[in-house]
């Protein structure tokens, strides 16, 4: 076999899922060898992958994979989040029941996603997209209990947008008797127009659903918060740019063309705003960590939906930047709180404090992942935002601006609560014993994608290669003085050089911090939260005086009475009814076996009558 | 003995019968003769599969019984699709009794294993026959087996439903006879093919009454809203080996009827769309009804005849490519319910509560994963068989351009994925039922054999799809059935 | 208004049903295989009833099923009722001495009857299964007239056994000779003789003694299950 | 004519015991019913005025003088399918009267939705 093909590729993802699986039985380190091994080869592999499709016959429909510019940036993604998401497996999961499954499911994931991107049409999309969706759903569930719960609802959203695409793909297969999206998208547009919108809708909204674009995003918190932390890494950071991948697809290479292709970018934009800020006032809310990061998550995924569909290039520029950012910071953020969790068993933001000196290489990678998150320089995240904003001006959505202005500076009162309950503030007694992580297979993880960050951050030029010839395959024309390797530009002749930024950054950050370590630091004095006393007393251990609680009560009080009614509680209700009909419905079979015979005469008498008045 | 004994179709009725009239003669000999002798018989009948099956797919085997050519004597037709759902049973037929070896410990088990081979060979009889009154002789043989089995073991509630079932039962064999009569006393014929073309004697609106009779008589054994009740009673109540038949076997040999019987002798337009309609029906109350289901065997019981409501809509498409779809939907069915009763049963034992499963994922992981399997097949996912025989049905019902029923498909299947996964994500409870035994490998073998077959149909497709072409040729090509049996 | 409702629809299926058979007029000849099987029966089969010659012979096939309902039947009913005993309570009232005697003295004519009656199958009217329930009706007899009787289960099995082997083989045989399955292979004799008809009369008399066993089996499971015994 | 209408009768009677009776006995008794009818009713189809037993007992019967042996053939196997059924019905009814001590269809729904 090829071994610069697609097939010799997913053989290897798929295969080595397999192999990981058996060899578990064997013993766990080779399980665990060839589980690292299997990620980092198909990573390696994504260098030599060769230009030529290949085609198969399965079931009597044609499937074929080939790799396209745009697929090959995406499963950059994939390829950089799956080795440090694998390598934080090993020690996080031994304590974990089932660790065979785990890993398997793992990376099945993994080479499900590099299925879908390597897919050139339609239906072989759909199969590796399921493969992901069961294989993340069994991850969902891996802890049990609550996590069931999530689980099913996962993959209920899932199977709302799966079969939402599968409709489409089934009529665009009967109309253009094709399923190459090149072929589909020829014939597409020679379809009635409310035909396109109806078909785009569909996909668009079942690609969405992945991307837990509101309103379709009542999956996620729960689902981020459930599922094993290495994983969550994975799924918020690249299991979620897949719907960005098909959203992509779908409005750039199928929809392209249609009269409404406009303003339904328009109106995804819009839906990207909103979701952007509520999910950012949801975050503020949530105590417990591994929520807010959800909730975050999908604020983030908001911003690359907004520059997903402007369509221009700075903005897709934008919006792929993010994409790939987001997925560095957001699992730098799931592997820290994973480690904490790890020590302390804990993930709740009014049970944990203090803990700078315990875990520093934890905190010191939460610090890195929201700064990239508060797009503050000189970190890779303002790239990104600052792509967006000039986009968003550019093309003169300045109410959009204001939105993601909005929940880019709300943000910060989130990611502020997340460092501060964990790491700031006294230290317990109860965390007296809490150790760093161990540095080969939790903190190396964490510190390679903190560089990653900051290389992005100084030279963007390194992401936004790849990512110009993705948009040249998708048909943007890039004019190549938008940046250099450490150089923004814009189209009023303002640079950024971000070489010089940082260096006066580091220098003033790193002068400022010897000051305060030499003069400051020794003369702190060790306080514990307990050390507190009102009116002469000690308060009891019940009464809990951590002013993590109650955070940000003020701006709650102010805010949430605004988001009262929930989207989410909606939908719930929806399928509760669904379910309350489905209940009522089986009281058709009474137990009553004469009403059963009933139903068969009644069920004659109609048939004859209808059969002969139709006569 | 090849020269002395020519095989033929009719050996698949034959030899089970054989059996069965043996087997209370052996069981004086040696008891242990009782359990052997049932799993040699479906072997003999897989053997003849085997054999018979390829010529089969390249011509119908067209046998007469007692010499005499049609219409005077009763003949079997064994074409591509006969042949197709004559070695389906035969296999289900052999796994249920490997499975039933050691999971089936009720007395008298001669009876048990009596009525089992009876229930195969009548559904195959049915399948086989090409005469109108026969294929209500096996049907009658088919369902007398399949409510004495309901009521097979000695539960307090087992009884009840084989009541239930025989009394909407014997409903549909009067009905199917009463069709037969009207027939008969307008054609005087009883032979399908030579019905075939002597239907112009019948007057339309007397059609439409046969066809009515004939719908509520096979409906019933097929278990088309709203004539199923019986079924969820029956599933539930009868031995879990015995529901696997009933959901790959019974039904689908009822099915089969309908549809042979439909398609040869009311080609109507009409008559079609409402058994489309009618399968639709099916499928989203019966797909409601399951949401709800604390009872495990009564849930997969409406599942089952939800899966058979996807087959029923998918055949009165009345195209080639619908009744591929819903060939591929039959036996993926057989092959996936049978192992989740299966599956379900080696779990959880005969009480069949929900909460039974918790925590199985642990105490065993093989058929906790097999489960695991069969209920990612059964609401569709890639890339196990489930998919492909759902993506036909959607192809086959998107090229006649009818995009609502695509849209109510898909949305029954989030329903299904709703109770099969809440089912699923039970077994991976931590905390656990107090159920503990071992469950022996030949049991384990079983279910293993079906879980391959998800497996291998789900990954090579295409290996069936030549089966499946020919089936639904030899389904829909009225003029060749007719002209091969009355060649002469 | 239940009774209505049901009196309405049994009246509304009524008259389709009706309407269904209108066409066919009553008492005239709509044969089309009949004729065939009147004009063949003696020639080709040897048997002088016709009756016989479609159920033993033409349709063979579904005879060999209608055996095999009845023979499944009696395996299902032992299966349901296995196990059950009546209880003391519902004891029956005994037999007089009358009865039991008369019942005695009856039985082997009735069973020679019922013979009579399936050995002339493809005679005269009448058949396996005619003469196979007249012997259970003897059976009955014995079960109602004389107290504690019980058949003997392993005798009716091994009997009912074997006429149902006898049946299958004599289809197989058919094949083995070359022919299908339950073709004839003996001379057809001379048509009115007891022995002619090729197979027909052995498969009538299996038929009968398997009818005649299966029969008895049945009422005497029923009757023990739920007759009291002390 | 009138043997259809009363043939069709008696299925009538026995479908409407099936629907209406509550003792378990009696809807065993309508679907025997229901199959007498059917059974009555093919063999009326079979008649035909004139005809004579389809047996050729005497030398000089031809065809043409005797009725439709086929529906004669096909009652005699309807006949036993129906005794069989029956025998298994009422089986089932002895084992539900000895656990439930009742006979009325109503009281007996265990299994239900």
């Amino acid at each position: 076999m090829d071994i610069t093909g697609i097939p010799f590729f997913l053989a290897v993802s798929f295969g080595g899922a397999f192999l990981a699986y058996l060899l578990h039985f064997a013993h766990r380190f080779l399980r665990n060898a060839v589980a690292l091994l299997t990620v980092s080869v198909s990573a390696a592999l994504l260098f030599w992958l060769g230009d030529e499709t290949f085609s198969i016959e399965m079931g009597g429909f044609i499937l074929t994979l080939g790799k396209t510019p745009y697929s090959l940036f995406f499963a950059g993604i994939v390829a950089l989040l799956a080795v440090p998401t694998v390598l934080f497996s090993f020690t996080y999961m031994a304590k974990e029941e089932r660790p065979a499954m785990y890993y398997l499911n793992l990376l099945i994931t993994i080479a499900a996603m590099y299925g879908i991107l390597f897919s050139l049409d339609l239906l072989s999309l759909f199969i590796f997209w399921e493969i992901m969706t069961w294989s993340s759903f069994l991850l969902t569930i891996h802890k049990g209990g609550n996590a069931t719960k999530a689980g099913v609802k996962y993959f209920l959203y899932s199977a709302a947008g799966a079969y939402a695409i599968l409709f489409s793909i089934v009529i665009l297969f009967n109309m253009s008797g094709s399923l190459l999206i090149e072929d589909v998208a020829r014939s597409f547009v020679l379809q009635n127009p409310l035909m396109q919108l109806m078909l785009a809708g569909t996909l668009l909204f079942g690609f969405s659903v992945k991307a837990g674009l509101m309103p379709m995003h009542g999956w996620a918190p729960d689902a981020y918060a459930e599922s094993p932390a290495p994983f969550t890494a994975l799924f918020s950071g690249a299991l979620s740019k897949m719907g960005i991948f098909g959203m992509g697809m779908v409005l750039y290479q199928i929809f392209l063309q249609s009269p409404f292709s406009l303003p339904v970018r328009e109106l995804l934009a819009w839906a990207g705003g909103i979701t952007s800020a509520l999910a950012t006032l949801r975050a503020i809310q949530q105590t417990d960590a591994k929520r807010l990061l959800a909730y975050s998550s999908v604020a983030q995924l908001g911003y690359i939906v907004i520059g997903l569909a402007l369509g221009t290039p700075l903005s897709m520029m934008a919006a792929l930047f993010i994409a790939l950012l987001h997925g560095v910071f957001k699992a730098m953020l799931f592997f820290a709180v994973g480690a904490v969790y790890f020590r302390t068993g804990l993930t709740d933001l009014n049970e944990l404090r203090g803990l700078i000196r315990r875990m520093p290489v934890s905190f010191l990678t939460v610090l890195m992942a929201i700064i990239s998150l508060a797009n503050i320089p000189p970190l890779g995240g303002f790239v990104g935002k600052w792509l967006l904003y000039e986009s968003l001006i550019q093309s003169d959505h300045y109410f959009l601006v204001i939105v993601a202005f909005f929940s880019s500076t709300a943000s910060f009162l989130y990611v502020y609560r997340l460092i501060f309950s964990i790491f700031l503030g006294q230290e317990e007694k109860e965390f007296e014993h809490v150790k760093e992580v161990p540095f080969l297979t939790m903190q190396l993880p964490m510190l390679a994608l903190a560089a990653v960050t900051f290389i992005t951050g100084i030279f963007p030029g390194i992401v936004l290669a790849p990512i110009s010839s993705a948009l040249t395959y998708l048909g943007f024309p890039i004019y190549h003085d938008m940046w250099s390797m450490s150089m923004l530009f814009n189209e009023w002749g303002n640079r950024i050089n971000l070489l010089a930024m940082i260096s006066v950054i580091g220098t003033v950050f790193l002068t400022g911090f010897t000051i305060l370590s030499l003069y400051r630091m020794r003369r702190t004095r060790y306080v514990t939260t307990k050390d507190i006393h009102t009116s002469g007393e000690v308060p009891t251990e019940n009464e809990n005086l951590t002013y993590a609680i109650n955070f940000y009560q003020p701006f709650e009080r102010a805010v949430y009475p605004v988001l009262s009614k929930s989207i989410r509680a909606w939908i719930d209700w929806i399928g509760r009814s669904v379910s309350e009909f489905g209940d009522f419905l089986r009281h058709i079979y009474t137990g009553d076996g004469q009403t059963y015979a009933w139903y068969v005469v009644l069920f004659l008498t109609f048939m004859l009558a209808a059969g002969s008045w139709l006569l | 003995m090849p020269e002395l004994f020519p095989l033929s179709p009719v050996h698949y009725v034959a030899a089970p019968l054989l059996a069965a009239f043996l087997l209370p003669l052996v069981a004086k000999l040696s008891r242990s003769f009782i359990k052997i002798l049932p799993g040699l018989t479906f072997l003999y009948v897989l053997y003849v599969s085997a054999v018979l099956f390829p010529h089969a797919l390249q011509s119908p085997i067209i046998e007469q019984i007692a010499g005499w050519a049609p219409p005077l004597g009763i003949n079997l037709y064994y074409g591509p699709m006969a042949g197709l759902f004559a070695s389906l049973f035969s296999a289900l037929g052999f796994i249920v009794w490997l499975y039933s070896l050691t999971q089936m410990k009720q007395e008298p088990l001669d009876r048990f294993y009596i009525l089992l081979m009876m229930l195969v060979a009548g559904a195959t009889g049915i399948v086989l026959t090409g005469d109108i009154f026969n294929l209500f002789v096996f049907m009658e043989i088919t369902a007398i087996s399949a409510f004495s089995l309901t009521a097979f073991l000695r539960e307090d509630d087992k009884a009840e439903a084989g009541f239930k079932y025989i009394l909407i039962g014997s409903l549909a064999s009067t009905f199917v006879l009463l069709g037969i009569a009207v027939l008969y006393s307008y054609t005087g014929t009883l032979n399908l093919a030579d019905l075939a073309l002597s239907m112009e004697k019948v007057p339309l609106s007397v059609r439409v009454i046969v066809f009515g009779l004939f719908l509520v008589g096979f409906g019933i054994e097929a278990e088309i809203f709203p004539l199923n009740g019986w079924a969820p009673d029956a599933y539930s109540a009868a031995p879990a080996p015995v529901s696997a038949l009933f959901a790959g076997i019974t039904v689908k040999a009822a099915l089969y009827a309908l549809a042979r019987v439909t398609i040869l002798l009311f080609p109507f337009a009409g008559s079609m769309a409402l058994i489309s309609i009618l399968g639709l029906v099916t499928l989203v109350i019966s797909e409601l009804a399951a949401l709800h289901q604390k009872n495990l065997f009564r849930m997969l019981a409406y599942s089952s005849m939800g899966q058979v409501g996807l087959a029923i809509a998918a055949l009165g498409l009345f195209t080639a490519e619908g009744v591929y779809a819903a060939l591929f939907a039959m036996i993926n069915h057989a092959i996936v319910k049978g192992m989740l009763f299966l599956a379900v049963f080696a779990m959880a034992g005969g009480s069949a509560n929900l909460d039974n499963l918790n925590g199985m994922g642990r105490k065993k992981p093989v058929l906790s994963f097999m489960f695991t399997l069969g209920a990612f097949a059964i609401i569709g996912l890639p890339p196990f068989s489930g998919f492909w025989s759902k993506l036909s049905v959607l192809t086959a019902m998107g090229q006649t351009g009818n995009y609502i029923m695509i849209a109510i498909v898909l949305a029954t299947t989030i329903v299904e994925a709703t109770y099969y996964l809440r089912a699923t994500g039970r077994l991976y409870l931590s905390e656990g039922s107090p159920v503990e035994s071992k469950t022996p490998l030949s049991a384990i073998a079983a279910v293993a054999v079906l879980a391959a077959g998800i497996l291998w149909i789900g990954f090579f497709p295409g290996s069936i799809d030549e089966i499946l072409t020919a089936g639904a040729q030899d389904l829909l090509d009225t003029a060749k059935y007719t002209e091969g049996v009355l060649k002469d | 208004m239940k009774k209505l409702l049901a009196t309405f629809l049994l009246g509304f299926i009524g008259f389709y049903l009706y309407t269904a058979f209108a066409g066919v007029p009553f008492g005239e000849s709509k044969m089309k295989v009949g004729k065939d099987y009147l004009e063949t029966t003696v020639p080709k089969t040897g048997a002088v009833n016709t009756v016989t010659s479609i159920v033993v012979n033409y349709r063979g096939f579904d005879t060999l099923g209608e055996v095999t309902v009845l023979f499944l039947a009696a395996t299902g009913l032992g299966a349901i009722l296995f196990g059950m005993k009546g209880k003391p309570e519902d004891k029956h009232r005994e037999p007089s001495s009358i009865l039991t005697t008369g019942a005695k003295a009856l039985f082997p004519i009735i069973v020679l009857l019922g013979a009579y009656i399936f050995i002339h199958g493809h005679l005269t009217p009448g058949g396996g299964f005619q003469g196979g329930t007249i012997i259970a009706t003897g059976v009955l007899m014995l079960i109602l007239g004389i107290k504690k009787f019980h058949a003997n289960h392993a005798l009716l099995s091994i009997m009912e056994s074997l006429a149902g082997i006898t049946f299958v083989v004599a289809g197989i045989l058919g094949l083995a000779f070359g022919k299908t399955f339950l073709e004839n292979i003996l001379p057809l004799g001379t048509p009115g003789q007891v022995f002619s008809a090729g197979v027909i009369p052995i498969i009538y008399v299996a038929v009968g003694f398997k009818v005649g066993a299966e029969l008895a089996g049945v009422l005497d499971t029923m009757m023990s299950t739920t007759r009291g015994e002390e | 004519m009138i043997y259809y209408i009363v043939s069709i009768i008696v299925m009538l009677i026995g479908l409407y015991a099936v629907l209406m009776k509550k003792n378990l006995i009696k809807i065993v008794v309508g679907l025997s019913l229901i199959d007498s009818g059917t059974h009555l009713l093919l063999v009326a189809i079979g008649f035909i005025k004139g005809g004579t037993a389809p047996i050729y007992s005497e030398p000089g019967l031809t065809a043409d003088a005797m009725v439709d042996p086929v529906p004669q053939a096909l009652v005699l196997t309807a006949i036993v399918i129906g005794v069989a059924v029956t025998a298994v019905a009422l089986a089932m009814v002895i084992r539900i009267y000895a656990q439930h001590k009742t006979l009325d269809i109503r009281k007996i729904r265990s299994l239900k939705w």
